[in-house]
Formats: C-alpha cells, structure tokens, sequence
C-alpha cells in the first residue's frame, strides 16, 4: 500500500472538500478503489466533488459513464464482486432510480443469496435533500427504501469531519453503503479536518448537543437545525439533547436508548415525509424496547405527505418552529 | 414530399449560408409561413436571453437555454395539431411555446408564480398544460419517453387521429427508458415521433463517450423503425422530416426516431459550467457559421423576403411582446403557503387533513 | 355504459377468480379500462388471474407486453394521463423495481408537479408475499417503499370478497394504487362473492376477529396468521382482537386509535423485515398520538432483516409461536 | 478459423443431418474433444431429465429445464478458461457445469441442500462459485448483464488476463438492462461476451412480439459492436463463434453480442403451462429435426466415431454418474434452521443479534 504524504496535520475544509479528501486518500492508499458517474471526469461532478481526480488516477479509476444509473450500479456491483471497491456517484439521489433494481435486487442480496461467497464492497454517494431551491427532484430524501432493504447500509454525514470519516469507513467496509451527502450543507461550514485517511466507525451516533430533557433524534443536514431549534427553546428553559445518528442502517440501538432514558421525551426529525419515513422505524424500536422511560408521545417532524414542491420550498420542509412545536407537545403531554 | 431514409449525412434544406439545396417549394409554405417562422425563431431567443437574465439576477433558480437549438425546437413543433400530445423534456420551451405555452407563462414558470400551470411546483424546466395534450416534463432524464409511446397506444386505442411527439436529448438515448420505449413503440406500431435533440453533450459527457456509434438515428433499426438524420439547425429540414414522420404517424404506418443534430450555445443549466469542457473554438464556430437564426434569415434574404429594416421592426416588437410577457408573469401572485398540500391526491387523506392543521398552526393562519 | 349480466347473484371463488372477475366487471362496465403485462394475453398470465380475458375484450385491451416492468409501468402512466385507466400487471412484485423509477418519479408525483391537471388513475397490481418456496425474488413484501411514497395509494386484501371490491374501488380511484395480493392465498380459501360490480372502499380497515386484550394489526395473508394465533391464544384466556387494514396508505387512522384504545396493547404483524418496515409507521402513529392507551410495548413481528430465503423458508416466516411470543411481551409487561 | 459477420442465415458447421458444411478441421479439435463435447450434451440432459422427475415427485420447487438448448450452452462455454468469469441466467446449468459446476451440487441446489454452493439460499435456477469466478444467476431478469460488463471493465482495470460472458435470453434483451450493459460495454471496449439464448419464447410471448426486428443479432450495431448469430443447436457452430469472440475480447478487441438460435423442449418452468401458448407441431418438429445431441451424433457418426455399441456405453456410464451425483446431494444435509440470519452483512448487526436470540427462543436452541 502506497502511504499519503501529510504535510500539514489538518485543512479547513467544506463537506464538499471533505468528501473529495476522502476520495483522494483512499484512491491513493488502495488501488482496488475506483469511482464511476456522470460527469465526474474533466467536469468534477456538478458539485466539484470529484474536480482533478481524473488528472490524478486516470480514465480508468475515475470513469466518466454514459447518462445509465442502472449501468452506474450495475457496474459496479460487477467490478465489487471482482475485487474493486468502486465508488459510484449519482448526481442527484432522486435520479437513482433508473438504478435502483441493481441496489436493491443485487447489491443487497448477493451475500445472502450466494451463501457469503460474493460481496458487495461499494459506495453509492449521492447528494440528497432540500433547502436548494431545487424541486421534485433534486431535493429528496429517499432513505426510507434503502433503510427498508435488507443489506445495504446507510450514511449520513452532517459535518465535514464525519463526512471525510464515514465515507473512508464505507469504502473499507465490506457491505453496499448508500452514502447520503446532504447538499444543503455542503458549503455551509467549515472545519478542520486531519489530513491522511482516518475512520469515523459506522453503526455509531454521535450527541451533537447534551441536553436533559428531550431527546431530538435526527440525521444529515437536519442535524443544524436540531441544534437551531435547540438554541432557541434554551432561554425558555428546555434543555434539548441531539442525537446525530449518522448511520441510519444498522442504527445504533444503544445511543438511542441511552438518550431516551435520559430524557424520556423524543422528537424525531427527519426531511422526508413523515409516512413511511425512517423515523418510523425509531419510534418503533423505541415504543418496543424503551416504553418504559416514555414521559410523553414520539413526536415526528419531517417534510409534508406530498412530493417535495418548488416554489413552497419554505413551507415544505421542517423548520425551527415545527421542530419547537414538536418539542412542546411531547413535554406538555 | 419524399424524405429519404437514413443517411448519415444529415438531411438539409437549406446551406449554411441559407440558400436552399433542395426544393424548398414542395414544403408547400406561404410566405406568411416563413415569416412566422422567423419570428418565433426570433422569439424564442428573445425569451431565452431574457431568462439568463432572471437568473443572472437571482430572481430564477434554474433555467436550461435553448439557444442554438431553436430550429429544431420550433421546426419540429410547428407540424403537430391540437389534438397531438407533446412530450417535452427539460429544454424544450421552444417547443412547448409553440404548442400554445404563454412565453407569460413560461416566464411565470421561471418565478415560480401562479400564472404558471404547474403553479410553482416545479423547478424550472418546464410546465405542462392539460388543454394543449401536453404533461409537465419529467425531470428524470428519459422518463417521458415511455409514457409518450403509452399516451400514443392510448390515442390507437382509443382510435384517436392524434399522434404524439416526444423530446430527449443525446444523453437520454443511454437510459433503460429510450430502449424500452423505442421497442414498445416498434411492437404496437404506435403512432409516436421520438425526436432526439442531440447538441453533442449530457452536460460535460460528449456523444462520443455517451455511445459507440456515430449518429443516434441509426439506432432505430436494432427496433426495426425507421430512423432520420436531420440537420436541427435547419429549420425547413426539421419541419419537412417531422411533418413527414407525423403525416406517417397519422396515417398509421407508426413510429419513427428522429435526429436532429443541433448544438447548445449555453452552458448546460445556470448551475453549469461549461468552460470546463468545451474544446476551444468550438463554440464560436457554431454561433458564427451555423446559427439557425441567421440560417433562416439568410434564407428569407435570398427569397427577398427580408432586409435590414424588417429585421430591425421586428426586434423592436418581439422585444415589447417579451416585455409585456415578463410583466404579466410578474404581476401574478406567489403561491399561497397552504397550497403546498394540495394536489398530493384527489382528495386529502386523513393525515394530509392533519398536516393542513399543523401547517396553519404553524403558519398562525 | 354497457351492464354487467347478472345471472346468479354469487360465485364460489378463490382471490384469484375475485380478482380476475373484478377485472372483467370493470372492462365490461368501462371501456377506458385496460390491462397489460407480461403474459397477460393467451397465457392468461402465471396465476391465470387473466385466464381468457384477451379472447373477450381483445388485444387492444389485453395487452401482451415485451418483457420490460420500466415499459409496463411508463406506458400505464401516458395511457392514465390521456385518459384511459390502465390495470398493470407486474408478474411478482419482486420484479417490479426495473420500473420502480416511473411509479415513485412519475405517476405518483405526476398530479402534484402539474398543479393537478395531470393525473394517474392506474392500478399496479400484482402477486406479493412468501410462503410458496419461492425464494428471495417470487416472495417478497415490498409495501415500505411504496407507503414511503406520496402520492401512491397502497392496498392489500385478505380474502376473495375484498380482494373483488378493493380492486374495483383501485380501478375506479383516480390516484395510483399499488394492488399487492397475496400468492399464497391465492387459493387458499373459497368465498361466494357478488356477481357483477361492487366497491370495497379504498382507506378502510375492517375487523377480521373482534377481542378485548391485544390489537393484531397486520393485512394480506398475515391475517389468517393473525386469526390463527387469537384461536391458539383463546384456551389461555387471551381474547385477541384482529384488524386488518386492507389499505396501507392511507391506513385507516379511526380504526386503528379505536382498537388501541380498547385494547391497550399492540402487536403489529407483517411478513417483510421489520427494519424499515411499514409497520414501523403504525408504531409511530400510535406512539405520537395513543400513547396515552398503551399499557405494554408496541411489538413488531416480522420477516426476519434479511433477504428472503429459500430453503430456510419456514424459520423465516411470522408464525404463529412468533405471533403468541409478542403477543404475551406486550401483555406481560 | 474466420467467422464472418452478422447475416440473417445463422452460422453453422454442421447441416441438421449432422454432416459437416463448413471446414470442422479449422477448429482444431481433436478426436477426444469431439467425444468429450458429446459425452457433455448427454450428459446435460440427463441431469435435466432427472431434475424434471425430482420436480414431478414434488421433491424440487422450481426447475427451468435446458433440454434442447444444451449445444448453445455446452459450445459456449467450453472455450472459457479458468480466470474468465461467467453470469448464467435462470436457464444455464449446462454452461455453469461445464464450467466447474457439480452435478451434485446442481442437485443439491434442486433440493436445497447444504452441498448447494447457495446453501438453498436461491430458488434453484442456478448457484454460483466463487472460486470459479462465476456468480449466481440472476432472479431478475436482465440484471446480470450490467454486472457482467462491470466484471469485464475490472478485468479491464487490473489488466486480468480474464474475459467474461454473460448468458441472456431473447426476453431479457426487452429490458433496459440489455440496452445499458450493451452500450457500456461498447464505450469502454470490455472484454466480454454477451451471450443471448433466443429460444424463441419468453414463458409465452414470442420474439416477434417482444421486438421488431428479426434477430437479436442485428440490435448489436446500434451500440457499435459486432453481433453474431449463431445455430444454437450445431454444438461445434456455437464452439467456433464464442471461440472466435473470447479471442477477440482476450486481445483487447472488445465486446460482442452473440445470438445463439434454438428452442426449449419444456414448459418454461415447472410452474408453466406451454399448451397455452405453443403453436402445434412446433415442438415436435424442433425435437425431431433440430435436436442438438441427435445433430452431433450424426455427425461423429459420418466421422465413423460413433456406434450404437458406443451410445449404449455412454448412456449406462452417464446414467450411472447422474444416479451418483443425486445421492451425493441427497445425503447432504439441510440447512440449519438458525443459519437463516446468516450472511445478511460481513457481520452480524445488532438488530440481527437481537433476532438471533428471537428466533433461537422460538425454535427452543
Ligand atoms: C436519470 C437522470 N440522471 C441524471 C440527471 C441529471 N441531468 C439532467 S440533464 C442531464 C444531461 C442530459 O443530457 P441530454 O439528454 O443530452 O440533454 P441536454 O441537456 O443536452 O438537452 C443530466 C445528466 C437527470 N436529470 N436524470
Ligand atoms: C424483471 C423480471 N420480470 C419478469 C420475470 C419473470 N420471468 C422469469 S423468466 C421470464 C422469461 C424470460 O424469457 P427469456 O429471457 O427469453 O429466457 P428463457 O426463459 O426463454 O430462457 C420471465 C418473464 C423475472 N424473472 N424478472
Ligand atoms: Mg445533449
Ligand atoms: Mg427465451
């Protein structure tokens, strides 16, 4: 294995350039790892993720596809399969579907169904999410099918540092990993962030604010407003505890459950709509396995029961008063 | 008039430099025809400059030029009736104007206001309006193109004498959709056009790198259809192959994919950058040697039909007309912020009803 | 409109001869009506729920289509938009995600994107559920992806007098329907069923066992599972109410509150996995907003979190020791 | 050897009477490859034959049965070598056993058994190896076409001396799969074989209700590759075709299609009916003139290789490793009830140990 050359310890550093750091480091330390999308070659990807990979690992480490996600995942549960680590990239996560019988009917149950002897070691990074002014379809939050399909993992990152670690942790693993880049957030914060390859280990949530009196349990670029909504009850004398759970498949049982019987009141906050939604699923594991230190109801906030709408953008998706709202009803109950 | 099958020359009527190389007059266009056609080719760029503007402003989200492509929006329009259905994709406003969209409304579109149909709930691409037969365009890439050859088994079925036409890019022909529909539209005999606009890039990704074969019209016959070459920046050429194809359609001798070679003078959307990939030159030699609009105008000059001073009429009244179009887009409301929940289904479901309470609670209406 | 000939005010009829006599009823009654799919025509498709169906209304309205779910799908959708009302087949669900794209990005989003001037009032319907040894793609239980979907309605019956009814009431509705029915009751069971047209309404539960201890809420062929379990329960004293829900979205929100809150106690019973599941979602309704009635946990029972197996069919399943296993959790608590 | 490019005659070596029409010494041969390649159709259907009777004494759930296609399938793979990868469909037992596959663990699979390289994961139409670079069939159709091209581009990528074929049937190439591995595989010139069995039949839609064209072959062009059609029942005409492609795409000359023409003898499935669909006399037909193991009899006969003293030999010697091979996988066991948590992920999550405990509670372990 080649090593990376670490001149300066860190750089600060965007999710966008967080995540590219994370390509870089890992191209380089592991030749098995290659990237494939649209538009990821001379153009970078339209988020410049992947901007100079082409110069620097080649045509055929970085490989600009035809306009075909079910190619883009087909291929690369074919070369997965083979022996590569191949990180496909769909521009928008709402233009995965043209692909998503390959995620679902192959990439998950090829170890299952072929008894362990065939894996899957891939990536499928996309951006998701609202707040970009970007419509129907480039603005959803579609984890709920991926949490629903047995053997794929789910990421999402909500700060450069995590990003950098998780998706390094995604490419290593062995399982299919859908990473969800929250787009909203990909310039809105800076941090530092080592240089050279390091892991934030996935299953594991992180507390993004320690509070006492409400667990408020979210994800990706929610993650920002929990800790708005957060700032805001504080003067009212709430103390809001956020956890970020960072992998949504497999969850992390144990953070939730400490936080619950700390708190004994949850919000739950998610983009997408709340029917069907994976918040559905923490309510449940919570109303299974922590009833007991329930003080109140599980409150859900996400996005309406409709398709993400374009110039309703603000009424659309959840914002500090619904998530404070939320809060009160539980607390009040 | 006999269009000839595929080539891969693609079929002219007109040289670069406007005079005709092949007999303009079995086209059976007035006069008045020809000078309507210039002016929505006119027009068409007045609106699309004036939309780089609104996003240069700010004031629009997103807007995907038409510029370049002009002939072969418009020429390829102009054949169909009211009764057709018309697909489009999410560059195609030349397009959908001339099937019967308000530049008003298209602008209204760019704003987000009500006056457009789709009533702001779509980035803008592109709205559909129900009385023209025409959806809103799938923002997916490829997607319409299996629901147009589904609307024209309909129009058999149900033994309509409307046809129907369905745009796509170059890209699009690499989706599983371009496949699927080609060959359910071969299989029923459906009478359907897919017209592919190819201006040579999926955003960054050039045709070459998009397939292995030269042109995309020679991909009909792996679907047992008959496919055309047309220079799009010729707009008798795309007229005479489209109204050939839709004649054909009516007549129910069934699909046909139609190519139009073209070229976009912008860069992808306003979030592109097109400096990125675009070979030197490239571009200032499609906007100086063959440009629709001058095409055409060349044309019409060499018919005597045109001069300095119409020219200069015209632009002075198209630049009002788009004026006034603006104008009228923004005069019209935003949506109202309990509207968001509306149109999810026929009817509000118990938990949509429950969400219009939370929603008015939280907005204190 | 023509009538439907009404010799005999009744047939004995399995699901399959329901649902195939909903179709010709309708096709009959409504001239916009159309099916297509894959072996739909002489073959009479692989569960003959088409079984002569192109002999009495022809080929332009039996549709034998190439082998493409993305084409069944797309052109059901341009064929709903002008006008007609498409009922397509999917062979089994399993194989429906080629065409997944044009359910969840068109036609379950094509009213709200086009400010309700475009519509869908097409019916998906096909062959869902294990328990037929068919192994991880003729036995799944797709319905979380679909519930996830705004804009999709959701239906599942449990017998052949709903199975008729919803059917026709999916056809009639002008939204898209997902009609999920259940293979492995299929022909499980004989019921006389209406001659001629008649509607289920679409968004209602109904009772399948009235009981005062616990709520069983499930669908489809869980619910004789679930009706299993109340007999094998009632010699131990345990008096087991069964609701089955018969529509998923929108689930029927009164029923369910009315049971929770004479019961107390929920035991949620679906055969996919349970992580991400739809049952997650009534877990989550229930705890926001009954939690004042529970006294036990909200248990799930499901497929395990896995793919489908095929040999290891049985240890896979929701059985009944599974069911009395969560039912005596909740109440033992 | 010079195979020549697509026509609509199929390619063949051998007439239907088995005497040779083309030059068979090109192919270099020999005696004992002759007597193995019969050797393996005798063999193949003998498997078939079997498993069709563990079906009927409802010992096997699910069985597609490979009785006459078995020239298509043995001839295409015998020219694969140990570092080639290979992704059958739901019909290829004959290409997945000539490529290392077990009888016994063909049977095994048939019955679910713990000899079963899928350890009765699958429905049994096909297990896959791993150590002989060949995964299990797809379920859905079509899917492993893209994967397959994936394959090809990282053997391309790790500069393996490995190629890879992919079997299909004429339905799947309705699917966009098809489309997409096909134009992948063209842009990036992989080294890979797309190998797609046209028997005729898709369960019970025939080819030309499936497309337009005649031949699947044909569709080959609209990617820009070169497309073979081959008889699928002349044995030696299929060796020589996939011969000729897997040394193509060894010296970097890139992809091929290739479209083997033949017919199935059974119903599509165990669960299929075929006297719904199938045209009368067609089978008997197919059976009578176009059988592929009759063909390359007849053939070793006007070689004087063959006698009935030889075929009685055979039948005995294979009957025997059939009857064999069925025992070896009958005394493998089941799997355990427990193991079904098994493999879901590289490890246990801790939802599935919550499980694991579940399920051990409910079977009382
Ligand atoms: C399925 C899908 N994948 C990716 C995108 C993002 N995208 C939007 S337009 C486009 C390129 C389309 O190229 P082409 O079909 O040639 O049309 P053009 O934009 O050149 O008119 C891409 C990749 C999308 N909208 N849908
Ligand atoms: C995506 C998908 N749709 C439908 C099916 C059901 N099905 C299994 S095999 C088959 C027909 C396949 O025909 P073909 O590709 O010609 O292969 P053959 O069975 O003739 O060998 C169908 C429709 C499936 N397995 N996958
Ligand atoms: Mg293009
Ligand atoms: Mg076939």
């Amino acid at each position: 294995m080649a090593t990376v050359e670490v001149e300066k310890k860190t750089t600060l550093s965007t999710m966008v350039q967080a995540v590219r750091s994370a390509m870089i480091d890992e191209m380089t330390l592991d030749p098995n790892v290659v990237t494939l999308g649209e538009d990821i070659g001379p153009r970078g990807g339209v988020f410049l993720v992947t901007e100079g990979l082409i110069d620097k690992f080649g045509k055929d480490r970085v490989i600009d596809t035809p306009l075909a996600e079910l190619g883009i995942i087909g291929a690369a549960v074919g070369m997965a399969m083979f022996g590569l680590r191949p990180v496909a990239e769909i521009q928008f996560i709402d233009f995965l579907f043209p692909g998503f019988d390959m995620l679902v009917s192959e990439a998950a149950k090829m170890r299952y169904r072929s008894a362990g002897q065939f894996y899957c070691p891939m990536v499928v990074r996309s951006p998701y999410g609202g707040g970009v002014r970007g419509g129907g379809y480039h603005s959803q939050s579609p984890e709920a099918y991926f949490v629903a399909t047995p053997g794929l993992k789910v990421v999402a990152p909500s700060n450069p540092y995590d990003a950098k670690g998780l998706l390094i942790s995604s490419i290593r693993d062995d399982d299919p990993v859908v990473f969800m880049e929250p787009k909203k957030i990909y310039r809105f914060q800076k941090q530092e962030i080592p240089n050279g390859a390091y892991e934030v280990p996935l299953g594991k949530a992180a507390i993004a604010r320690e509070g006492k009196h409400v667990s408020l349990i979210t994800f990706g670029a929610m993650v920002q407003l929990a800790l708005d909504a957060a700032e805001k009850l504080k003067p009212q004398g709430v103390d809001v505890e956020v956890l970020d759970l960072r992998t949504l498949q497999p969850y992390d049982c144990d953070a939730i459950m400490t936080t619950v019987a700390k708190t004994g009141h949850v919000v739950l906050l998610q983009e997408a709509p709340r029917i069907g939604g994976f918040m559905g699923e923490i309510a449940a594991y919570i109303a299974e396995t922590g009833i007991e230190y329930l003080e109140g109801p599980i409150v859900r906030v996400g996005g309406w029961d409709t398709p993400f709408p374009y110039a309703l953008e603000k009424a659309y998706m959840p914002n500090v008063e619904r998530v404070t709202r939320a809060i009160k009803k539980t607390l009040n109950f | 008039m006999q269009i000839k099958p595929f080539t891969d020359t693609p079929i002219k009527y007109l040289e670069y430099d406007g005079r005709p190389s092949a007999d303009v007059k079995e086209l059976g266009l007035s006069t008045d025809d020809y000078l309507r056609m210039y002016r929505e080719l006119v027009f068409a760029r007045a609106v699309d400059d004036r939309c780089y503007i609104l996003v240069r402003q700010g004031r629009s989200g997103f807007f995907a030029q038409i510029a370049g492509q002009e002939a072969s929006q418009i020429g390829s329009a102009l054949p169909l009736r009211a009764q057709d259905w018309m697909y489009g994709d999410h560059r195609s406003q030349g397009s959908l104007m001339i099937k019967g969209l308000k530049a008003s409304e298209w602008f209204a579109h760019q704003l987000g206001r009500m006056l457009d149909p789709s009533q702001g709930r779509l980035m803008p691409h592109g709205p559909g309006r129900r009385d023209l037969n025409m959806p809103p365009p799938s923002s997916t890439v490829g997607n319409q193109i299996t629901e147009a050859v589904g609307t024209a088994m309909a129009q058999h079925i149900k033994k309509s004498d409307g046809i129907t036409i369905c745009y796509f890019g170059d890209g699009a022909t690499s989706e599983g959709d371009f496949h699927v529909g080609m060959n359910f539209a071969a299989v029923y005999n459906s009478p359907v056009i897919l017209f592919c606009q190819n201006n040579q890039y999926a955003i960054s990704v050039k045709l070459e790198e998009q397939t292995h074969t030269k042109t995309i019209a020679e991909k009909a016959k792996a679907y047992g259809m008959e496919g055309f070459l047309v220079d799009g920046n010729d707009l008798l050429a795309v007229y005479a192959v489209t109204k050939h194809c839709a004649d054909k359609a009516r007549a129910g001798r069934g699909p046909s994919l139609i190519e139009s070679y073209t070229y976009r003078y912008g860069p992808h959307s306003s979030a592109d950058d097109d400096t990125r990939y675009r070979p030197k030159g490239e571009l200032e030699m499609w906007r100086t040697q063959r440009d629709p609009i001058m095409r055409f105008r060349n044309f019409l000059a060499s018919q005597k039909l045109w001069d300095e001073k119409k020219e200069e009429a015209l632009l002075v009244d198209v630049k009002a007309e788009v004026a006034k179009a603006l104008a009228e887009a923004e005069a019209s409301p935003v949506p109202e912020m309990m509207t968001v929940l509306d149109h999810t289904y026929a009817a509000y479901t118990p938990q949509l009803e429950w969400e219009r309470k939370e929603l008015a609670a939280e907005l204190g209406v």
